[in-house]
């Protein structure tokens, strides 16, 4: 176990490099200089900008530029972001929170919605419920978050001003941006927990528990879903990256802060060193949400820990 | 998206006793796969008669008339640019429709054979294709596609390229499993006997044996192409102007929302509706040939 | 069930924002996420704006361009113009109590020219007059290596804000998150791309005589809440959850002022507008005819109606309204003439099949770019692009992030482009039209253009100036290398109850006389 | 019959090794290696059936596939009609390869599932570029020799019950006209009804096309019935080899009397009590030191640690590799 552990944490850290690598080398592609990027088009005559060029350290060579990123990093240092003239890390911790927040909040939404339809849509197998949640699942899983991030700000924020148009981190701001990032995949946690809450229900125990007489309702609560917690487990490894990956739209669609938007920002405007450490940043998160969702199961299915 | 776990497949659904007319009409049985269907063909047709159902050239600009909701002369009303929303929606999605299936086709194409050479050469060929594969997959799709769009410039041909290159390491991932599986399978050692060399092996048993599980996955991939496509646009990164599609039309609707619903509403709907079929067929195809994931 | 939770992660979060403002609290729905609050490093114009409320110059410049005292009561010129001599009020301290004086400018000096400062527009706007000393505790002396006409209204503009010497000391690069200025106001926090909060200075005494103000600012404490998203920006302003909103696009600003509820702010931002310079180095625009046949075939009055709902005043001229030297007759130098276009391409050797234009086996094909994120450029651009293609033109569009568009563009490889300049002087101009600068996007020189500019930047003597550059102007339009557009204003949207914002010259939003009623 | 190497044999297998593992960067990946064929020196004769049998993991089928170059040897030859297959690549190994053909264990999964017969059974002739009208010529031909219908070519695989798709199998081998066979349990996944049927039309095919065999299988009594000679295997080594009659009335290894013992009924017919042994098979990645069968073996004494006893002619005709045989 312990080995298995090592193993999987150095294949993140490997990762971790090569990504970074993957990066520093497709930022580099970017057509466009980063100090003209930062000057714009006020004043610069030819004199600043090769001040700044030499002062930023971008009349260096690739390779030297890599090393220097590299060598900072392992003393944690992330470096400085050109275009917004403070560390990296500040930006990431001002950044992060609210990323989290959304994640969490529609993580949980997403979950308990798609736990809630893929059960109903099991126990009534074959019958109205079931076609109709399968029906949402299909339509949720379908709809474009950018368009269904719009229409709520349209239904929700302007036509009954229930909710902040502007996503801030307050109740009413992380309200609609968490329900659009949840609704976009909790088609595919309801589809899945139906269809393991169906195989759960012809396992053998589960069978014999109903043979002994005992109600459908214990024998659901008891069984049932006990095991469904796995396949809720996997969901959740499944969708942290999704649902990482959505805030991009939804802090754009939003006008919310985030990692989503400041990585976005940032390779539009060849902020290279802020890119890179987000990209990290995210990639670790994404590995790192995987482990840990692997080291989970054997709590849970002490059969998997035996193996 | 998860990746169905798919086996290679069983041959028993396409069993070749029965004709193909009599398949076909049998997998239309399948209610999602005919309501899918129905969708797109429908929303196909729609689009290819574009010239037939409006008059109005999508990119013909008209200072008089920006602004205008829905009303005879324009169903769908005009956009900021005075042009007739009806025609730019239906250009717009025969635009969105090729691209999503360029997207899945040339992904495929490009991750099967990534897969299938990783998959049957093994060693350190195939060991670096699937760390480089890895690599991909551990890394949001749509931020790789917007680092790819940036690095290639905007454009609905580098949109396209950037979305294909994402669904490379999905492809190539089943695939090298399924390569690596049937590859220890009796049936490849008696054709290597025979004297079979390892391209005539991949693709005389090798790939036909994959394909249906790439069928499948191009189907269920279809819809996600279409999703991430229309992104792309959103973002304004895909197709560049006067040249309409279904994201960058919402893109230019987003800042007049609250003025000009009919501009956000009308290519919405469009768009949900193309995915929702794509989708309902994919189910639907799934379960006709794949009766392995079926529950 | 989110309901429970999410006080919690709040909690966690540490980020509790109260949205809505108080009494005497301004919130400000803000358009662009700032680099620094650092006046020296800051590369962005919209910076300006936050900087000017925290953040006094030597001068104050009007919105008409007077030049007023503000920390100098008083200068004088020396008649061969090569040095600038300021008299200094002796009652100013910084926010954090340093004393404001001679040595303070000079430090400031010192600081932009300092190898180590990633001085951006700054240090262009000091130019040939980077040389600062003290002559007296409260006297500081500028020499110039050569006669500089625009540095008086640029010491004006926010960038050249004075800081406090305390604090350049004491920040080093981290100086942009803790700016200390003399301003109305004091920087209280900054949470990068969501806020940042200013509160008032008590101890402000010292505005500029024109704005009839006396004392600290009437406005306890102003948010300028950052919105990149228009539509967001409007909605929150809509719903009251702002009271000022800046950067209002066309159509908006339409309806809303059409509803009588809002005060209007159009600030005018000075310099060359919004303009789009004709590659007349990149074939089919080397060829004058072509760049005139462009020049009659776009309508600036409908191009604005398409692209801006028609809210702008549109230009004909590279220099804004009200700038020394502003050519008021150049409106009639090309108007709108499909047909005059037509007559120039067929002079010019093209022949129209009726669809496209040919010449030589080459089609009439030109590119034109605009920066993805900003949607004023966007529309522009496209309703360019669809001007042209009325008459033949091939007109292709490409949208590019910043960084690629300044690259293409400096590059030579587009054929226009709409863009803007910011600056106070006319002598904004010779970043795009003298030789070697990286803006001369319309790749053209000439050598009497050249003179004129630099004579121009030397002539002290108002009415020459202006002379001066009525000619450089008739020059550019002459050789049809500048596409003016339509004034660059900043569509300001105040609630009734807020009065009193005004803008310093440039356009640069004003709050230190600004009260809100109760 | 006299010397272990004889004149007339087909295949000559000397000192062979199949190894996997071993390589890497880490001495622990080094030190890795699993010994599946460790050093087999073994005849097979023109024209004759040799079975091999032993527990599953003791190397046979491995020792089989590297005879078909399925498995790369990493110490030892192959000569096959003198001629070394275990350098051999390319073109080379292609040419040496045409007269030497497999039969599979599992008929379901040794069959492309996505072929019909027809190409099945001529895949080997496409490769070899006959012409086609001979080439259905000799599949139809074929087809009929097997005992299987013209009409059955245009089917596919799955319509076919295991015993039929054994004998296309076969059919797929006999096509390319081979003079060695090897058959890895062909009959073991069979019902045991079948399994006759498909022993005697090998034997049958044998007769008329004089192949040489070599017969791989756990189930002693098909090897009896089939064979001439059977060598036993253990632990990736030849144990034992003998004439099928000697080796089933006299066995000389503790091994093979075990797994004689084991054989259903034959308690009853020799009276001899059934051994039943001790222990799990070692792991061919640590074997033992000296006898590999020690482990497990009740005659085992303290030499069986130290030296490896070799494959000696014990008795005419019959090779050992035990200490204790004489």
């Amino acid at each position: 176990m312990l080995s298995y552990v090592a193993g999987r944490l150095a294949a993140i850290v490997a990762l971790a490099f090569g990504i970074s690598g993957l990066v520093f080398l497709m930022l580099r592609l970017i057509p466009g200089d980063p100090v003209m990027a930062l000057l714009g088009t006020q004043a610069a005559n030819p004199e600043v900008v090769e001040r700044l060029r030499r002062q930023l350290g971008l009349d260096e060579s690739m390779a030297s530029q890599y090393v220097t990123w590299l060598g900072n990093l392992f003393r944690g240092d992330f470096g400085y972001s050109y275009g917004q003239q403070r560390p990296v890390s500040e930006l990431i911790a001002a950044n992060f929170p609210a990323t989290l927040q959304l994640t969490v909040c529609a993580l949980f939404l997403s979950v308990l919605l798609g736990l809630a339809i893929g059960i109903v849509a099991a126990l009534k197998r074959n019958r109205a419920a079931d076609t109709l949640g399968m029906g949402l699942a299909l339509a949720l899983m379908s709809i474009p978050s950018f368009w269904l991030g719009l229409l709520l700000i349209l239904l929700f924020a302007v036509t009954w001003p229930i909710f902040d148009v502007v996503g801030g981190t307050g109740f009413k701001g992380v309200v609609l941006p968490a329900v659009t990032l949840a609704l976009g995949t909790v088609g595919f946690n309801a589809r899945f927990i139906r269809s393991s809450v169906l195989s759960a229900q012809t396992q053998k125990h589960v069978i014999t528990a109903r043979a002994k007489g005992l109600s459908r309702a214990t024998v659901f609560l008891r069984h049932v879903l006990r095991n469904s917690l796995l396949p809720i487990l996997t969901v959740v490894g499944i969708q942290v990256g999704n649902l990482l990956s959505g805030t991009v739209v939804v802090e754009t669609v939003f006008s919310r802060p985030g990692l989503g938007r400041l990585l976005v920002d940032a390779i539009l405007s060849k902020d290279y060193l802020t890119v890179q450490a987000v990209v990290l940043i995210i990639a670790v998160i994404y590995a790192g949400a995987n482990f840990v969702v692997d080291l989970c199961y054997p709590l849970l299915d002490p059969r998997i820990a035996r193996r | 998206m998860a990746i169905a776990e798919t086996l290679p497949a069983d041959d028993s659904g396409l069993a070749a006793k029965t004709p193909l007319t009599v398949s076909v009409l049998r997998a239309f049985r399948h209610r999602s796969l005919a309501a899918g269907t129905l969708i797109c063909v429908v929303l196909a047709a729609l689009v290819i008669c574009a010239p037939l159902l409006t008059g109005f050239d999508p990119a013909k600009q008209s200072a008089m008339e920006t602004f205008q909701a829905p009303s005879l002369a324009h169903p769908m009303g005009t956009d900021a640019f005075g042009r007739d929303m009806m025609a730019r929606v239906l250009y717009g999605g025969r635009v969105t429709m090729l691209a999503s299936l360029a997207v899945v086709v040339m992904g495929a194409i490009a991750g099967t054979i990534l897969g299938l050479v990783a998959g049957y050469a093994g060693g350190a060929a195939g060991f670096a294709i699937m760390r480089l594969v890895d690599l991909l997959l551990a890394f949001p799709g749509i931020l790789l596609a917007l680092a790819i769009t940036a690095i290639l410039g905007p454009g609905l041909v580098n949109g396209i390229i950037a979305i294909s290159i994402i669904l490379v390491p999905v492809y190539a991932r089943l695939v090298e499993g399924a390569t690596r599986e049937i590859r220890s399978l009796p049936f490849v050692d008696a054709a290597i006997v025979l004297g079979a060399g390892p391209i005539r092996v991949m693709a005389t048993h090798i790939l036909p044996n994959v394909m249906s599980s790439v069928i499948v996955m191009t189907t269920t991939w279809l819809g996600v192409a279409a999703l991430w496509i229309t992104a792309l646009g959103f973002i304004g990164l895909g197709v560049q102007p006067p040249q309409p599609e279904w994201g960058a039309i919402l893109n230019d609707g987003q800042m007049f929302l609250t003025l000009a619903w009919w501009m956000t509403v009308f290519p919405g709907v469009f768009l949900s509706l193309f995915i929702i079929g794509v989708n309902l067929m994919g189910d639907g195809l799934r379960d006709v040939l794949d009766p392995t994931i079926a529950d | 069930m989110t309901s429970r939770k999410l006080p919690a992660l709040l909690a966690a979060a540490g980020l509790c924002l109260s949205g809505t403002a108080h009494a005497n609290e301004l919130v400000v729905g803000w358009a662009e996420t700032n680099d620094t609050l650092n006046p020296v490093t800051t590369g962005k114009r919209n910076v300006g704006p936050i900087l000017s409320n925290i953040f006094d110059t030597l001068v104050w410049i009007s919105p008409d361009f007077e030049v007023e005292p503000l920390l100098a009561e008083s200068w004088t010129v020396s008649d061969d113009g090569l040095t600038y001599v300021f008299k200094l009020r002796e009652d100013v301290t910084f926010h954090d109590g340093t004393p404001f004086n001679a040595a303070a400018v000079v430090s400031n000096v010192e600081y932009i020219t300092g190898e180590n400062t990633q001085s951006k527009i700054s240090l262009g706007l000091l130019g040939p007059c980077a040389h600062a000393e003290a002559t007296g505790e409260y006297e500081v002396t500028f020499t110039c290596d050569e006669i500089y006409a625009p540095l008086l209204a640029q010491m004006g503009e926010p960038y050249l804000g004075m800081q406090s010497p305390a604090a350049i000391e004491e920040y080093g690069a981290e100086l942009g998150q803790h700016p200390v200025g003399t301003g109305p106001f004091k920087f209280v926090s900054w949470t990068p791309s969501q806020s940042i909060v200013l509160e008032k200075n008590p101890d402000y005494n010292w505005m500029a005589a024109s704005l009839g103000h006396d004392g600290p600012a009437a406005i306890d404490k102003i948010t300028f809440q950052i919105v990149p998203n228009p539509q967001s920006r409007v909605q929150q302003f809509q719903s009251g959850q702002s009271q000022v909103m800046q950067q209002t696009p066309g159509l908006y600003w339409k309806t809303l002022t059409a509803s009588g509820k809002y005060t209007e702010l159009p600030v005018e931002i000075s310099g060359l507008g919004i303009f789009a310079p004709i590659n007349a180095s990149l074939f089919p625009t080397d060829d004058i005819l072509v760049r005139k046949a462009i020049m009659y075939a776009v309508d600036q009055k409908a191009l604005i109606q398409l692209a801006e709902a028609g809210v702008y005043p549109p230009s004909y001229t590279p220099l804004s309204v009200g700038m020394l030297g502003h050519d008021e007759d150049a409106e009639g130098k090309y108007p709108y003439d499909p047909e005059k276009a037509k007559s120039l391409l067929t002079e010019a050797g093209w022949e129209f099949d009726g669809t496209t234009w040919t010449k030589d086996g080459k089609t009439l094909s030109v590119k034109i770019t605009a920066i993805s994120g900003k949607a004023h450029y966007m529309a522009q651009a496209q309703a360019i692009q669809g001007f042209l293609s009325e008459i033949g033109f091939d007109a292709q569009f490409e949208a590019l992030n910043a960084p690629a568009w300044l690259d293409l563009n400096i590059d030579g490889g587009s054929t226009l482009t709409p863009s803007q300049y910011i600056g106070v002087d006319p002598d904004a101009l010779h970043f795009w039209f003298l030789p070697d600068q990286y803006f001369n996007w319309s790749h053209w020189t000439n050598d009497e253009l050249t003179d004129l500019i630099y004579q121009g930047r030397s002539e002290l003597d108002h009415g020459k100036r202006a002379a001066i550059y009525q000619k450089i102007q008739d020059i550019l339009l002459d050789n049809a290398v500048i596409l003016p557009i339509r004034q660059n204003l900043d569509l300001t949207l105040a609630d009734k109850s807020v009065t009193g914002i005004t803008w310093s010259g440039g356009g640069f939003q004003y709050f230190g006389a600004a009260s809100i009623a109760e | 019959m006299g010397k272990h190497v004889s004149e007339d044999a087909l295949v000559s297998i000397r000192d062979l090794k199949v190894h996997y593992g071993g390589k890497g960067v880490l001495a622990s990946q080094r030190a890795d290696v699993v010994r599946a064929v460790d050093g087999v020196t073994l005849d097979i004769r023109r024209g004759e059936t040799l079975g091999l049998v032993g527990e599953s993991g003791c190397g046979k089928s491995t020792l089989g596939r590297a005879l078909m170059r399925l498995e790369d040897p990493r110490e030892g030859s192959i000569l096959f009609e003198g001629e070394d297959l275990a350098k051999a690549r390319g073109q080379k190994l292609r040419d040496l390869r045409k007269d030497m053909q497999v039969i599979f264990q599992d008929p379901m999964s040794s069959l492309d599932p996505r072929m019909k017969i027809r190409r099945i059974i001529a895949e080997g002739l496409v490769i070899g570029g006959v012409p086609k009208a001979e080439r259905d010529a000799r599949v139809e031909e074929l087809i009929e020799i097997v005992g299987l219908r013209r009409e059955h070519l245009d089917r596919y695989p799955h319509e076919f019950s295991g015993g039929q798709r054994q004998r296309i199998g076969i059919a797929r081998a006999l096509a390319m006209r081979p003079k060695f066979v090897v058959a890895d349990e062909p009959v073991s996944a069979l019902d045991v009804s079948i399994q006759s049927q498909v022993l005697n039309l090998l034997s049958d095919l044998q007769d008329s096309f004089g192949l040489t065999y070599l017969f791989i299988a756990h189930d002693l009594s098909v090897v009896e019935y089939i064979s001439d000679r059977v060598g036993v295997m253990y632990l990736g080594r030849l144990v034992e080899l003998a004439d099928t009659a000697d080796l089933y009335a006299n066995p000389l290894m503790p091994y093979t009397q075990a797994l004689l013992s084991a054989i259903p009924d034959r308690e009853a017919e020799t009276g001899e009590a059934r051994i039943i042994l001790q222990g799990d098979v070692p792991s061919p990645r640590n074997p033992p030191s000296g006898c590999p069968f020690r482990t497990r073996c009740w005659r085992a004494e303290a030499a069986c640690a130290e030296t490896r006893p070799e494959l000696r002619e014990i008795r005419p005709r019959h090779w050992a590799a035990c200490h204790f045989a004489e």
